[in-house]
């Protein structure tokens, strides 16, 4: 029963890993944006696996009912400012995609690489 | 991609209803889900489905990009004044009960305010940034 | 049955990320990311975060996807074959790259396992996230604020100071967006010139890059006797 | 008005972050950025000193008592951090006028503006508030707004340089969200101080863990050894202003994360005796001295040089907060301050150097004792500071340390601080020999660097004479923030 | 009555459900994109109309139902559109459908401007 219950979690590590994996395998800059989303996203599930309660019902008060059970609030403004921020990363990081490409002709991390060591430091 | 007359008499009937629905969310927020966020990325979207099929000329007409990054800025200003209102009025930084005379509906007035903030600088800050995405690739083309 | 969607949407999801990880194509890999957001969304509503829900759609579905298609507009959908790039550019050490990231992804996915281990089951009321401040938040809200959407309580009043500098993120990423995407085009000086191969093996060049820009044309230094960065 | 001081301290240049981005000149953007942030100096003196008389103050935001609303506590450490980092401020504002002007296109510089003032807001805000969760947003309010500040280098690889400070800083606040998460699945609080009450009475695994990916989140932020390579390029390639900014202020807030989560949430007692985090920290520390400083040494560029020295003089503070000992944390706070002054100085005066030279490779420098003697006299005191020589503030924290180590009985590690020492000259002396012995060769006249640039050096490099002759200002608060840290005295 | 209405509603459901598979199945057989189109527009009309009355009737006379049905009227004018776009982004691309070889394109249904290969096997014939 115990191990029941932690399976759900589980399941947000492996997505949060497989998130993770894109973000430092790949060496393709887009590529790394989405595996960075991924890996974010799958945290915030795992935040708000954390404010459910089982039958419990969305935290938006009904009238003069004094029976029902709401799920845990604090989580969900948690994540609506993640999520806020994850965006925001994401649009800088698009933008630096952008000029990157104009800048070298090419979204690959190892070609950027190797042009960046055969140049001297400034 | 100038005779997409579907797409266009489509978008013109749906940009409005997107728009209208940004409201819905902004107000409807107090007792469903939604909010100020939500509602500035809808509009947002609604601003920019009309400059993905009318081009971003035309949607800078109808929002020009000074109008965006003012919004973008002005929200942020609001959030943060309606702090400072807070503050004069004798309260702690951001406690809304001292904006009227009954606590409750200060934080009424005070939570409305604040998500008009967000509103304004979500829906600024996302145009804003459609903009210059879009003005890069039309230099590219 | 709560299970079982939960069950569905997860497996999904799993499916999607694989999926992301995957494909070469960068069109689809977006296209599959949102499809990922969406999911999520699905899963937030399953969980009573109907307002995360929404934003998840309306953000990480829409504007997120918006934006990443729009780079690909600029940048191009194909990632380069392998191939081209061994041709091209040899990048030293190419050998061991595979095996880090899987052993640094197995060790961190391994600790965070084994940190749940002690954690309060999925969905238990009597978990401590329940107990201490949440109820005051579902409790006191109705007669303290007034309105009957908790989560924009919380949101906007209790921790209305994390939304002042959630505003203030967005807004900072509109600067950021502003500051690098509203610099000169700098294709022509060199954009072009470093894609083509032979040339950046000459020293000078990388100097003529980085400061005939910007720089006074006086300034550059002594180095500047270079050639002129060579036929793009 | 003086009790909101710790809000509006944050929440000044918040709001004058929107009115520069809208400024349409640079001047004006400019002449709000150096009002603001000396606003915010004046404002952090008034806090330190208000807290060194009362102790500690607590802000509830929004009213809302703690745990249920967010809180600012402020005690001598943040106090101190607060200083620091408004202090550089206040100096890297007027600095960045005729710096910028050279390096950036005009049409940018208000947004620039605007982005050091967002950049200064988030570590304030970091620094100031005493609620998880509110540390990460304002974490990511400096990192945002630092990456866009990075890519606004002259160098196409300044925009590299920010795509790989992306990608660690992310990865570095996504982690952090993790472990600051796994800490509020057992409390079912976000508050600092409810946290350090109530994490003892479940620590376990899951504690375990989740002090685990905070240290790894917040050493990618802080550059600690095996993940500082985003640091190097990064403080290479950025404008001369936002490297001064960066280099003195953002590794010291995240230092400050480090001692908070270490100290104040964990507790010593879990951090020190069930993680034993120093055994961790003090080999990686003594590595980042001792690596870094050799290969600063190899260095043909001199930003990139002193990017290496901060990766080693990170090091140094780390081994002063992973001694765990009142005198080792207070030779890492000391150094906060202390480093901040010397790579302040050291780099302001490199900005001097790229703004009438256009390089500061090391041929760059042949024979500029000569021709910027102001300059270079500055950057000579600097690094004097770097090494440790007595009569300057490097002298004090070197001092508080190898003290720390010999009072540990750690003979070797003290050892080791001074061969930093001794490489540290090294580095310092190259510089100095192609300044001063070696003739100029360029074509065209090098002038002195505008005043505008070498006042806030010159104010940097007396800080750093008159902290170095007159210590117990300083030492006094870092030693009584490393006993509130450590739970010990009054 | 109930017991009625909640047979109606799961038919439609289940029905809708029955539909939204068939085009999951056709997205995945169908040989290009064009007719992969045809076969998700099954599953936009069909599958999610059914579904939505279905839960019409599950809803009753509320607010619920009248959403239901705006979303119904969203979706059934936005599916079309959608796949309409997409479909003449894939031809302007130059992804062009199995033309059969004797098959004569009508000009209304050409993009001006645009080339047509079976034109071009045609005059080469």
């Amino acid at each position: 029963m115990r191990i029941l219950g932690l399976y759900n979690y589980w399941i947000f590590i492996f997505l949060m890993m497989v998130g993770f994996y894109i973000l430092i395998s790949r060496r393709n800059l887009v590529k790394k944006i989405l595996g960075l989303n991924i890996f974010q996203t799958s945290v915030f599930i795992f935040y708000i696996s954390l404010g459910k309660i089982t039958g419990g019902t969305a935290p938006i008060l009904v009238e003069g009912e004094s029976e029902v059970v709401y799920s845990n609030p604090l989580p969900h403004v948690l994540i609506l400012t993640a999520i806020v921020v994850g965006v925001s990363t994401t649009a800088v990081a698009l933008s630096l995609v952008v000029r990157i490409k104009e800048a070298y002709g090419t979204i690959e991390g190892a070609e950027i690489n190797a042009m960046d060591n055969r140049m001297p430091p400034p | 991609m100038s005779d997409q007359v579907i797409l266009r008499v489509a978008v013109k009937i749906i940009v409005p209803m997107i728009l209208l629905y940004a409201l819905y969310v902004q107000f409807h927020g107090d007792f469903g889900p939604g909010g100020g966020f939500q509602a500035g990325v809808i509009f947002a979207a609604g601003i920019i489905l009309y400059g993905l099929v009318f081009g971003l000329r035309r949607a800078q007409k109808v929002f020009p990009t000074w109008v965006a990054r003012l919004m973008a800025a002005s929200g942020v200003l609001l959030y943060a004044g309606v702090g400072i209102a807070s503050l004069l009025l004798g309260g702690r930084y951001l406690d809304y009960s001292v904006l009227a005379h009954d606590p409750h509906h200060g934080q009424h007035y005070g939570i409305l305010l604040v998500e008009l903030g967000v509103m304004i600088t979500v829906c600024g800050v996302m145009i804003t940034i459609f903009y210059f995405f879009a003005a890069r690739g039309r230099e590219t083309l | 049955m709560e299970l079982f969607i939960n069950f569905t949407l997860l497996a999904l999801l799993a499916v999607t990320a694989l999926g992301v990880l995957h494909v070469t194509n960068l069109f689809a890999a977006v296209m599959l990311a949102g499809i990922y957001s969406f999911l999520s969304a699905g899963l937030f509503t399953v969980m009573d975060a109907v307002d995360v829900a929404f934003t998840e759609a309306a953000v990480g579905a829409g504007i997120s996807t918006v934006l990443m298609l729009a780079t690909l507009a600029l940048v191009g959908s194909k990632v380069t074959t392998p191939e081209f790039r061994i041709e091209s550019i040899s990048v030293k050490g190419r050998s061991r790259r595979p095996l880090l990231p899987i052993v640094v992804v197995v060790f961190t996915g391994g600790i965070l396992a084994y940190g749940t281990l002690d954690m309060p089951g999925y969905g238990d009321p009597d978990n401590p996230v329940h107990q201490h401040v949440a109820p005051h938040y579902l409790e006191e809200s109705g007669h303290e604020i007034g309105i009957p959407n908790v989560v924009t309580s919380v949101l906007a009043s209790y921790r209305g100071y994390d939304t002042m500098g959630e505003t203030t993120v967005v807004f900072t990423a509109a600067v950021g967006v502003m500051i690098l995407l509203s610099a000169l085009r700098r294709r022509d000086s060199y954009g072009e010139e470093a894609w083509g191969d032979e040339v950046i093996d000459d020293m000078d060049v990388g100097f003529k890059d980085a400061f005939g820009e910007t720089m006074d044309p006086g300034l550059a230094g002594p180095e500047r006797e270079g050639p002129e960065g060579g036929g793009g | 008005m003086s009790e909101h001081l710790p809000v509006l301290l944050v929440v000044i240049p918040l709001m004058a972050a929107p009115t520069a981005a809208l400024l349409r000149w640079g001047r004006a953007a400019w002449g709000l950025a150096t009002g603001t942030s000396w606003v915010v100096l004046a404002m952090a003196l008034l806090i330190l000193r208000r807290v060194q008389d009362e102790g500690v103050i607590s802000y509830f935001l929004g009213g809302w008592a703690a745990p249920i609303g967010i809180e600012y506590r402020i005690d001598t450490v943040n106090a101190w951090v607060l200083m620091i980092v408004a202090a550089i401020g206040a100096l890297v504002m007027p600095y960045a006028r005729a710096s910028f002007e050279r390096e950036i296109q005009p049409s940018k510089i208000p947004l620039l503006y605007a982005g050091l003032l967002l950049c200064l807001t988030g570590l304030l805000g970091i620094a100031a508030t005493g609620d998880v969760f509110n540390l990460f947003v304002f974490l990511e309010i400096s990192s945002i707004s630092a990456y866009a500040l990075i890519a606004a280098g002259p160098d196409r690889r300044a925009l590299h340089a920010a795509y790989k400070y992306l990608i660690m800083g992310s990865i570095g606040a996504t982690f952090i969200v993790i472990g600051i998460g796994m800490m509020y699945a057992m409390t079912g609080t976000l508050n600092m101080a409810d946290l350090a009450q109530r994490l003892p009475e479940v620590s376990s695994r899951t504690v375990s863990v989740a002090f685990a990916f905070l240290t790894v989140g917040i050493s990618l932020k802080l550059a600690l050894f095996p993940l500082h390579l985003w640091l190097l390029d990064a403080y290479t390639f950025a404008p001369s202003a936002v490297t001064v900014f960066l280099a003195s202020t953002a590794t010291k807030v995240a230092v400050y994360m480090l001692v908070r989560f270490f100290f104040s949430i964990f507790g010593p007692g879990f951090s020190l005796e069930v993680m034993a985090f120093h055994w961790v920290l003090l080999p990686l520390a003594l590595i980042a001295v001792i690596s870094a400083s050799l290969t600063a040494i190899y260095q043909l560029n001199v930003k990139r040089l002193l990017a290496y020295s901060s990766v080693a003089q990170i090091g140094y503070m780390i081994l002063g907060v992973s001694l765990a000992s009142v005198t080792g944390l207070t030779a890492g706070l000391l150094h906060l301050f202390n480093h901040a002054l010397i790579k302040g100085a050291l780099f302001m005066a490199m900005g001097c150097v790229m703004y009438q030279v256009g390089s500061v490779r090391m041929e760059a420098m042949r024979g500029l004792g000569k021709k910027m003697p102001w300059t270079m006299a500055a950057f000579v005191l600097g690094g004097l500071s770097l090494i440790g020589v007595p009569g300057t503030v490097g002298f004090i924290s070197k001092w508080y340390l190898v003290l720390a180590a010999v009072e540990a009985g750690m003979w070797v590690v003290a050892a080791l601080v001074l061969v930093g020492s001794l490489m540290a000259v090294a580095y310092v002396w190259k510089v100095v020999e192609a300044a001063y012995f070696q003739e100029y060769k360029g074509e065209f006249e090098v002038r002195q660097a505008p005043i505008s640039l070498l006042a806030p050096t010159w104010v940097l490099v007396a800080a750093n004479l008159y902290f170095g002759v007159n210590a117990t200002l300083t030492s006094g608060v870092a030693t009584r923030a490393a006993e509130v840290l450590l739970g010990v005295g009054p | 009555m109930g017991l009625f209405l909640d047979i109606v509603s799961w038919v439609l459901l289940l029905s809708g459900s029955f539909f939204a598979v068939v085009g999951a199945l056709g997205v995945i057989r169908m040989p290009d994109l064009f007719t992969r189109l045809h076969a998700a527009g099954v599953t936009d009309t069909m599958g999610a109309g059914l579904i939505l009355v279905g839960l019409m009737f599950q809803g009753g006379m509320s607010l619920v139902t009248v959403k239901l049905f705006m979303v119904l009227g969203f979706l059934w004018f936005s599916s079309p559109v959608s796949t309409y776009a997409l479909s003449r982004a894939t031809l302007a691309s130059g992804q062009e459908p199995f033309w059969s070889e004797d098959m004569e394109i009508p000009d209304t249904a050409r993009i001006p401007g645009m080339v047509y290969p079976v034109d071009a096997t045609a005059e080469g014939d």
